[in-house]
């Protein structure tokens, strides 16, 4: 499941909601991304994080249909918010259910990669004076 | 054919989207000659390579053929996650 | 942290409490496991965890410490509970928060695989006609 | 000397705990010796090698000389997490 939106989240209700479909799930490797104090050695106030939401749904899609497929997996879920995001802030959640948990770490892992990477969001980065928009490096590829 | 721009592109278009309707680009090389000559703070960007491009929502090469229909997006790398 | 209790936790609560006391954390990878409802080919109607506790605090102690140090992690989490545990229920959360996501996925796996292998805790998995102890595979050492 | 024994090692004993205070064994070694005595049933066990011992809550080799004081657990292969 993905879901793209403007407000929190909260971790325990939106793993429950899919965990309860399935009673095979022993494993879930979530990671969950927040907007940090310091970047670039400057003190963030907030984000400014804007999406391209058609393609980053079609992009996300296509990352989950092909980790599913690739590691077996039982269910995922992504969400990712945009808007103005304060530090300390949740940015996205990825979950990865499976039987066991190799799998299921493997998995995140490679959502992550390919959601930094591919999907079209852009993080503006707002500090006391100025702001940057940041580029994820790609070292990884 | 509706071209989109994102995140700083922005600021060199002053705008978030507009309509190509006459004569139409017929691949990205095309688009982007045509780009460059609306917005000259593009070329560096163009020549450097760095911006990524999407037909109908899907990354693509610079090659493929655009449709009247098509929805282009240009775009620099990512920061999501 | 170390938590290892009967009852169970809320992800939600648990992981911001941890996460409100930095805000220099980026990146958490958390794992969650729960009772399957089928094991060794059989359907689970529930589990009796059994626990040598003042081991288990011992052995997760020496573990969370080495992972902080070779990671650089900012903080950790992990709760095991014991007792009756029915399908579907959590049975271990552990987080790493960090932050960058590569070190906190790699140490929420060390983590995981070094309780899997060392940690005083004893699965009786009770089918509708017998029960069986566990013993987890350990392969990958 | 404190003996506890955990999982399906209970079901042999039948007993979480005893107390061995006269002529306490001083090694692992010795104490399995004395325990298959008492209980021959985990002789079998002893011998496949696939039990645990620790020793103050730590895992520890057959040599470590035990103390009188000392706490030592007996258990099979744990499966946590």
């Amino acid at each position: 499941m993905i879901k793209i939106q403007k407000k929190n989240f909260n971790l325990e209700e939106e793993i429950e909601k899919i965990k309860n479909k399935h009673s095979d799930i022993g494993a879930l490797t979530s990671f969950v991304g927040y907007v940090r104090d310091l970047n670039n050695n400057k003190d963030v106030k907030y984000l400014n994080l804007e999406v391209y939401e058609e393609m980053a749904f079609k992009e996300l899609s296509k990352i989950e249909n092909n980790t599913i497929k690739k590691w077996g997996l039982i269910d995922t879920l992504i969400i990712h918010r945009y808007g103005k995001l304060i530090v300390n802030e949740k940015i996205v959640l990825v979950c990865c259910f499976s039987q066991h948990r190799k799998n299921s770490f493997e998995a995140c892992e490679f959502i992550m990669d390919y959601l930094k990477k591919d999907a079209p969001f852009w993080k503006n980065e707002f500090y006391y004076k100025d702001n940057e928009w940041l580029e994820n490096s790609s070292y990884r590829f | 054919m509706r071209i989109r721009y994102f995140a700083w592109i922005k600021d060199i278009t002053n705008k978030e989207d507009e309509i190509i309707d006459i004569n139409h680009p017929k691949t990205i090389q095309e688009l982007k000659k045509y780009l460059e000559h609306l917005y000259p703070g593009l070329k560096k960007h163009f020549l450097q390579d760095v911006l990524r491009f999407a037909v109908n929502q899907e990354y693509v090469s610079e090659n493929l053929n655009l449709k009247p229909i098509d929805e282009v997006a240009i775009f620099p790398p990512v920061s999501g996650g």
